[in-house]
């Protein structure tokens, strides 16, 4: 193997090399500094190789042939390999990335990108302190200079008070070496962590300056303002080094430097690190520079994984998976983020949406986004599992807190920017065309990729992305190009597959689920034939969430559950963001979304005790004073999902505006996931107490207060797709109400619900999103008199809208009856109450949806409207069959349900036998409902028409109207404002307080960060007093702790 | 409790005693309420030459499918109701269809007709009928609550959703009545009962002075007539659920003829006393005052 | 019968009265971006013509018929005039009209008698033949009062018509100015006699001799603004 | 009392006579020009805050047009009514009148009222070329004296044969005194 000191020795053999060359010659120039790249990085790559695959140990390389602590030593072990390969391939891709601007700076510039690459490299190797030093002033230097390579002016001023910043710190640094090598007399890091009690003598100043020094070199939040105007100014690809080459090594001193230290000085590196993420994300909230707000994510990452190094000492030898993961997601994201503003010409967030029409490219965005954020497959998601379950089984609850607080934040922004870039409006000027630089920037995707690869394999849990739906998912992505009817037909075909190969193994209450995840979910993409060209995007996002409900459905432990749950998060949020103005909403979809994940992990983070293996069944055994507050967060995670009050505000905006047969997809599908994971936390935990309360009571309120709100929402709104998706609110209530009844009839109707809120909401979505297509609008009062011209779709809203309604002898009724017999085994009487208001109003906003719609007045303009296309309409009737059929028979869907349910509640199972079905207190027979219904409705029917046979068919004016007729159908159609009277009862429950709770907070956070980030004036010299009295505040705080 | 074909018949039979008694009972009622203002009133026998000239009459216009089934399923409603509610307590013969559902059924059966109708009235392309549905819904939405809280204090009161197991706990003396042993329900199911007769204080859905009747504004001739009938077997029906609930059902035709007639009477009275409440002022009358009762009656139960 | 020529008839409209604005022919643009014409004449409105409508097959069924018609006669709620106010007194307990099967509809579609209470202006004309139309057959018309036998006080009125039969048929008159609640009752009871007799057929002459009703009441009202039958 | 306002007004503007009706009702003439200082002088300083009515009289034999606006002071109890004389002929060839709907938005509907009835036009007046009460007229505006309504209706309103019309006091006596009394 070839020595690691050749890393150093290209490096700086290369730059000397470069200055001997005539300054014309300058493609030979830029090729040794390539060569000289290429080899630094192949050599770490060898190194990884060996060391990964076990044929070799750490190596300890000493200059000087002698053994420390008398010549300086450097070490390759597989960190060091890594992260030398990591700012090796750095440095090269990003001289790739420089080419135009190297031709143009000419070999000088070179040379310093060389000597910056391996003084990097030198930071990671080295032992010595001494050396270490030096290395940190060549890094410095190095980054001065290159700093100066960007056009843009300020970068000037911002390498000026970058070199202030470092002059201060390697002097802090120095005068701490000094201090150290006069305590212990020597300056190998390994030697004085033997005599680490020596450095320590005396409040340990010595070694408090080396510590500090080295913090701040990681530009700490809040005193990195100078780093800041560096990020901001300097050339992309630069900063892109400064961001993941020499943050990388730096972390890897202060990983080095705190051997010295020894566990005393872990929880300052956490303490420090902690608040820089949180902090720094906060500030990047208010950032409008895409570069800046970057930098203050690179802060954020550094910061975290500064509190890993910090939290070191409990991770054991998960340690180096843990911190490497995100560390590495974090220099392969930052490098290929700050590469691809390269190519954009604003620098707004908002510039971004350049990026339009360049799919490659979003996906690479993508692509780097959820390796920040720490997303599947990712490594990131991998070791913040990982970490949080390590940090649960030590109790430190709080540092927990934060990390998903400051996580939160940081996907809030890191999304809202994507949101923009997909969504605003496309910026004039175009993404600049560079091949190199495209290639770069797919190299650092494919690197991304391959690291989740990497991880997934090294992970204690199993390979993410070796699991068949997800890869089933991520196949299509190759398979973009391909025509959407090839797509469709395909992801149509996968969906059943897998039903029917997984069908053995489901027990009947996942079987539910799967048929309406799956089954059902292929039923909608028949839907999805309509559309069409290739429909980039939309297959992958589609798929991804398919494969996390899949995978969540039979997800046995703990990972499997949340990763699935993050996939199909993911997926969804893809899905919803395609929808015209669906921007925000699919942004406080993924915010909600997300922190209901985070509460999730936290959950299981607390059930499992320090096992990252831990099993779903293993919920069962938590014991008391834990029990309530898993339980409490877990559900609280997934009723996120099922958007009960207080945590719905996302869903309307998300439903109404998200593609036609993607409402079915996240209304119909979706939502059920969450009441999966509602069941399974009930099954295994059942009813738990916190000061006395029964959570479970709480969750009575929640469901029944969900069901009025959403229903009464529902009935005040303009929109047709937003009624829908209020009303799913309501249905959802529902359900939770009957899961938190906790007694086996509670349990049936949920399931129930399940079952017809997905026929119906979705056969109503569909034929909604048709009616919107044709006539171009959602607002129903623009509608009216559609039943001639789209009969198809009449029907189908009619059957919906009885089914829904509960009134006989369609489905709906079922599930009203059920819950009849199941509150009245139920103590919970008042919140019931809710419910019974809800059901009236249910009432109001279906004829709402079916007159304004295709009664009353047809207007001019859709005189000439089609029916809805076929594929919409054949899903829809395909669903009107299911109804019908379900009406008919439940027993077909819940007989096997219902006997699974018995295992858990074992009192108060129906009777099945014959035609009727029978509970404790009443019977109901729903084929002898229809039958005596349909007959007296035919018989009725049937007199009708012939007494009436030879009415005379007149047309929509033909009304009376008080001895007038009609003026213009605009205004003889009765819709604005349906119900009026009613709001004028009982608006006061509508207002918004959720929304403007919720609005409070974040302006609360975008304010703070505003007033905040004024911290940072631009001043040099205030830099230095900050950082000055950074270093005097944490001393303080270290000595008083 | 299943099917066997001699129910048709026997279905048909209450059908019709129920049918030619809602027909007079209605006229009847009139009468009382004309009386009251020291008038004459309609001849008892007006409603069937009504309907009779309404079959007569020789001119009809359409407006469309749902135009036909709106009255269609108005009287399905009325009728499906009396059919899932048996009528005598104890007789098989006039137990009619009850065997298909319970207590529930006919609860939530309520609505089938004016929603089908709301339907059929919306085809019709008339505003005062879209009006009149929006008021009809809205008030409906406050009065049906303290009967369905009612409903619930009783089937909880006698352990069973089943119409036939209550009546039958409500036998053995005037004193075993609902009424008496469970007089708060009662009483709330009594108010939410004036909410849903279409009868002053509440029957601004018909509303004939702001918009001309409401949701039968542009109906005529036969589905009128459909629409008469209902008017007719429905109030019927759903009293037959009040007397069977809280006035320990009827054995006996004449026993069921004169209980019909004074809980019928109640609504009547009342609406000869009271003018019109506007829809937010009824929704608010029942939130206050109907509402609560029928919370005390599920928190005692 | 008929002087009147059908295309003189146009002619007149078309010189006189402009066609409103809602009613003229536009061009819309669909959802799809074509563009196309809508005639609301044509497309908001039936433009079928009355037609007669025989009695029931059986002279049985029509004579019941015929009674159940006579005995329950619904009158529109349209008060034309100032003979109106006799009306009201019928629902009050001294004259209590319901107890002879007589009621007040608010829709001509539930009507089958229109009270045509005074005089009546052109412009109330137009108003009540649309609603006289809107009511299904057979239809019965009382003329209240001299106005509508003669024009009454109004006789030489720019603006009040002076003879009802000529633009509707009309059953039965009752005279006076005005004529007492007393005399209307005594109206109904011949308008009753009429109906039992079979011959009400008020709505089939006016369906036969439509175009003379039509010419008639085209004459006076300049500005028809609808099909010619208003279903 | 009016005639102390109208000595008032008198300083103020060139007003024609006055005509004394009743304590609290008199008629000022005034001259065209004159009419909307006056009428916002009344409204605003004299407490005649309410319009009663617009309307006209055609003294066809003085080929005038009579407007008279009748104001009312509910304060003082007190009406007036201001009178101003149009030429006819030039009415009746298209001469506008100014109009008042600025300072009593009913007016508007008084002004429309005399655009159909008599034929003055108030250009400025909105709506005022709408039908009012009737629809599709075509002749002379009908309460022009001018126009004979007795031969309108005769000819367009098919009178009944055998109407007698008679002096209502001459055939009452006839009724009630058969023999001459």
């Amino acid at each position: 193997m070839v020595s690691a000191l050749y890393i150093l020795a290209v490096g700086l053999g290369a730059a000397f090399l470069l200055g001997l060359l005539r300054d014309e010659w300058r493609a030979g120039a830029y090729g040794v500094s390539l060569a000289a790249l290429a080899c630094m990085s192949l050599i770490s790559a060898g190194w990884v190789w060996v060391l990964a695959s076990g044929d070799g140990s750490a190596v300890d390389i000493t200059t000087a042939g002698t053994l420390p602590p008398y010549a300086i030593n450097l070490r390759m072990g597989l960190a060091e390999a890594v992260l030398t390969l990591s700012i090796n391939l750095t440095g090269l891709l990003s001289a790739v990335y420089l080419r135009d601007t190297m031709f143009n700076q000419g070999r000088r510039a070179l040379a310093v990108l060389l000597i910056f690459t391996m003084a990097a490299c030198g930071i990671v190797l080295t032992r010595d302190l001494f050396n270490l030093f030096v290395f940190f002033e060549l890094v410095a230097i190095a980054t001065g200079g290159l700093v100066l390579l960007s056009r843009d002016k300020r970068a000037l001023a911002a390498g000026f008070k970058y070199l202030v910043a470092s002059q201060v710190i390697t002097i802090l640094l120095l005068v701490g070496i000094i201090f150290a090598y006069h305590a212990t007399g020597t300056l190998n890091i390994d030697g004085m962590a033997e005599v680490s009690s020596l450095v320590l003598k005396g409040g340990g100043l010595a070694f408090f300056l080396m510590f500090i020094a080295i913090v701040l070199d990681l530009k700490p939040f809040p005193a990195n303002g100078w780093a800041l105007d560096v990020y901001e100014s300097a050339h992309p690809a630069f900063s892109a080094m400064l961001s993941a080459a020499s943050g990388s090594a730096a972390l890897f001193a202060a990983d080095k430097l705190l051997l010295i230290g020894g566990s005393t000085w872990l929880p300052l590196a956490t303490g420090i690190g902690i608040v820089g993420f949180v902090g720094a994300n906060l500030f990047a909230l208010a950032q409008r520079n895409d570069r800046r707000l970057l930098g203050y994510s690179s802060v954020a990452q550094i910061g975290l994984i500064l509190a890993v190094i910090g939290q070191r000492d409990l991770l054991g030898d998960r340690y180096l998976f843990i911190a490497g993961g995100i560390l590495l997601a974090h220099a392969v994201a930052k490098a290929g983020l700050y590469w691809l503003s390269g190519l954009i010409e604003g620098r707004t967030l908002t510039a971004w949406s350049a990026l339009q029409g360049h799919p490659i490219l979003i996906f690479a965005f993508a692509s780097f986004i959820a390796l920040l954020v720490g997303l599947p497959p990712f490594p990131g998601f991998y070791a913040k599992w990982e970490l949080v379950i390590a940090l649960a089984g030590e109790g430190r609850i709080a540092l927990i807190g934060l990390i998903l607080f400051g996580a939160l934040l940081e996907a809030g922004y890191l999304f809202r920017w994507f949101g923009r870039a997909l969504k605003r409006e496309r910026a004039p000027e175009p993404v600049a065309v560079s091949s190199f630089k495209r290639a770069v920037i797919l190299t650092a995707v494919a690197a991304g990729w391959g690291l989740g690869l990497i991880w997934g394999a090294l992970s204690l849990n199993g390979n993410l992305l070796l699991a068949v739906p997800l890869l089933f998912a991520f196949g299509f992505l190759v398979l973009e190009p391909l025509s959407v009817q090839i797509k469709n037909s395909l992801a149509i075909a996968g969906l059943v597959a897998w039903f029917v190969l997984s069908l053995p193994s489901y027990d009947p209450l996942q079987l539910i689920f799967a048929a309406v995840m799956l089954i059902g979910g292929a039923l909608i993409l028949l839907a999805s034939y309509q559309t069409q060209g290739r429909r980039i995007g939309f297959y992958p996002s589609a798929m991804l969430m398919y494969a996390g409900l899949a995978m969540l459905i039979v997800a046995e432990d703990a990972f499997g559950f949340f990763a699935a749950w993050e996939s199909l998060t993911i997926g969804s949020y893809f899905l919803i963001l395609r929808g015209q103005r669906s921007e925000p909403h699919a942004l406080s979809y993924m915010v909600f979304s997300l922190a209901g994940a985070f509460l999730i992990l936290a959950g299981f983070a607390l059930a499992a005790d320090g096992d990252p293996l831990f099993t779903l069944a293993g919920l069962k055994q938590v014991a008391a004073p834990l029990a309530p507050w898993v339980f409490l967060l877990l559900a609280i995670g997934f009723m996120t999902k099922t958007a009960a009050v207080g945590l719905h505000i996302w869903l309307p905006g998300a439903h109404a505006e998200a593609e036609t047969d993607v409402s079915p997809m996240v209304s119909g599908i979706l939502l059920k996931a969450g009441l999966f994971g509602l069941f399974v936390l009930f099954m295994a935990m059942g009813s738990q107490q916190l000061y006395g309360v029964e959570l479970t009571h709480i969750l009575l309120w929640i469901g029944a207060l969900s069901a009025l709100i959403g229903n009464l929402m529902a009935a005040f709104q303009e929109d047709a797709k937003r009624l829908l998706a209020y009303s799913s609110i309501g249905q959802m209530g529902y359900a939770l109400f009957g899961l938190a009844m906790m007694n086996h009839l509670g349990w049936l109707m949920a399931l129930m619900f399940v079952i017809n809120h997905y026929i119906y909401k979705s056969m109503l979505f569909l034929s909604v999103g048709g009616v919107a297509k044709r006539t171009g609008t959602r607002d129903m009062y623009r509608m009216g008199g559609l039943i001639t011209l789209m009969p198809l779709s009449f029907i189908a809203v009619l059957i919906g809208i009885i089914a829904m309604s509960g009134v006989p002898p369609l489905s709906g009724f079922g599930g009203r009856w059920i819950f009849y017999n199941a509150i009245l085994t139920t103590d919970s009487r008042l919140p019931m109450i809710l419910i019974f208001i809800s059901g009236p109003i249910a009432f109001l906003y279906l004829f709402r949806l079916i007159h304004t719609i295709f009664l009353g007045q047809l207007k001019d303009e859709h005189r000439r409207i089609k029916e809805a296309p076929f594929w919409l309409v054949l899903p829809q009737m395909i669903f009107v069959a299911c109804l019908m059929a379900f009406a008919l028979v439940p027993g077909l869907a819940l007989r096997r349900v219902d006997a699974y349910i018995s295992q858990f509640h074992p009192e108060g199972a129906l009777g099945w036998e014959g035609l009727t079905i029978t509970s404790a207190f009443g019977y109901w027979s729903p084929i002898s409902i229809m039958i005596v219904v349909g007959v007296i409705f035919a018989s009725l029917f049937a007199w009708l028409v012939f007494v009436n046979r030879k009415a005379q068919k007149v047309k929509q004016f033909n009304i009376v109207f008080a001895g007038e007729r009609p003026f213009r159908p605009e205004t003889t159609h009765f819709a604005w404002n349906f119900f009026a009277p009613y709001r004028k009862a009982l608006g006061f429950l509508t207002e918004p307080l959720v929304e403007r709770f919720w609005a409070a907070i974040v302006d609360l956070l975008h304010a703070s960060a505003d007033l905040l980030r004024r911290l940072y004036t631009g001043n040099g010299q205030t830099y230095a007093i900050q950082l000055l009295a950074f270093v005097v505040v944490v001393y303080l705080l270290r000595t008083g702790l | 409790m299943s099917f066997e074909w001699i129910k048709i018949p026997y279905a048909l039979l209450t059908l019709f005693i129920v049918a030619n008694y809602g027909f007079l009972l209605t006229a009847v009622m009139a009468k009382i309420a004309a009386r009251v203002g020291r008038r004459h009133g309609i001849p008892v026998w007006q409603n069937y030459l009504d309907l009779i000239k309404n079959y007569g009459l020789r001119s009809s216009i359409t407006h469309g499918v749902m135009f036909y089934m709106g009255p269609v399923f108005r009287l399905t409603g009325g009728v499906g109701l009396l059919m899932f509610v048996p009528t005598l307590y104890g007789t098989e013969m006039f137990s009619n269809m009850s065997f298909a559902g319970d207590l529930i059924l006919a609860l939530y059966f309520v609505f089938f007709g004016s929603l089908g109708m709301a339907l059929g009235a919306g085809e019709s392309g008339h505003p005062y009928s879209a009006i009149g549905v929006t008021r009809g819904l809205s008030q409906v939405t406050a009065a049906e609550l303290p009967f369905a809280l009612a409903v619930y204090a009783v089937a909880v009161q006698y352990q069973t959703l089943s119409v036939t197991e209550i009546v039958a706990a409500q036998q053995g003396g005037i004193l075993q009545w609902t009424l008496f042993t469970n007089p708060i329900a009662v009483a709330a199911a009594m108010l939410s009962f004036l909410g849903t007769m279409m009868r002053p204080p509440f029957d601004v859905v018909l509303a004939p002075q702001e918009i001309p009747i409401g949701p039968p504004t542009e109906y005529h001739s036969s589905y009128l007539a459909l629409m008469q009938t209902n008017r007719a077997i429905f109030p019927i029906a759903k009293i037959v659920i009040y007397m069977n609930l809280f006035f320990g059902g009827a054995a006996s035709w004449p026993a069921f003829f004169l209980k019909v007639f004074l809980i019928y009477l109640v609504s009547v009275i009342v609406g000869v006393v009271f003018p019109r409440f506007r829809v937010e002022q009824s929704i608010r009358w029942f939130l206050i005052w109907a509402v609560p009762l029928g919370v005390i009656a599920i928190m005692i139960a | 019968m008929t002087q009147t020529n059908e295309d003189l008839l146009d002619d007149d409209l078309i010189e006189h009265a402009p066609v409103k604005e809602e009613l003229r022919r536009r061009l819309v643009k669909g959802p799809d971006g074509v563009e196309f014409e809508v005639e609301p004449l044509r497309d908001y409105y039936c433009e079928a013509p009355p037609t007669v409508m025989p009695a029931a097959y059986s002279k049985i069924i029509e004579g019941l018929f015929n009674w159940a018609r006579a005995e329950s006669l619904w009158i529109l709620g349209f008060g034309t005039g100032c003979g109106a106010i006799e009306m009201r007194p019928l629902m009050t307990p001294r004259f209590d009209a319901y107890r002879y099967g007589i009621q007040w509809r608010p829709t001509p579609r539930q009507s089958n008698l229109f009270v045509i209470s005074g005089y009546l202006s052109v412009k109330t004309l137009k108003r009540v033949i649309r609603s006289y139309e809107q009511m299904p057959n057979p239809k019965y018309v009382v003329g209240l009062g001299s106005c509508t036998i003669n024009g009454g006080m109004y006789f030489d009125s720019y603006n009040t018509i002076t003879r009802l039969d000529e633009y509707l048929p009309v059953d039965v008159y009752i005279t006076g100015c005005m004529p007492r609640p007393e005399a209307l009752l005594a109206g109904f009871e011949e308008l009753k006699r009429i109906v039992r007799a079979g011959k009400g057929e008020g709505a089939n002459q006016y369906a036969e001799r439509f175009d003379w009703y039509k010419a008639n009441q085209k004459r006076v009202i300049h500005d028809w603004d609808m099909p010619d039958y208003n279903w | 009392m009016l005639r102390e306002l109208y000595e008032q007004l008198k300083g103020r503007f060139p007003l024609g006579e006055l005509s004394e009706k009743r304590p609290d009702l008199a008629f000022i003439t005034l001259p065209r020009e004159q009419l909307r200082p006056v009428l916002l002088h009344l409204r605003d300083q004299e407490g005649f805050t309410h319009l009663v009515l617009l309307t006209a009289v055609d003294w066809i034999e003085d080929d005038r047009f009579q407007l008279t606006y009748l104001l009312h002071d509910r304060q003082g109890a007190r009406d007036i009514g201001l009178r101003v004389m149009l030429s006819r002929q030039a009415v009746i060839e298209g001469a506008p009148m100014e109009s008042i709907h600025d300072l009593w938005p009913t007016a508007a509907t008084y002004q429309r009222e005399l655009r159909e009835m008599f034929g003055i036009d108030f250009p400025d007046s909105p709506g005022v070329n709408e039908d009012f009460i009737l629809e599709g007229w075509r002749e002379i505006p009908p309460y022009r004296r001018d126009f004979d309504t007795l031969k309108y209706s005769n000819e367009t309103f098919a009178p009944r044969p055998g109407r007698e019309s008679q002096d209502p006091a001459q055939h009452m006596k006839a009724q009630l005194y058969p023999d001459g009394a």
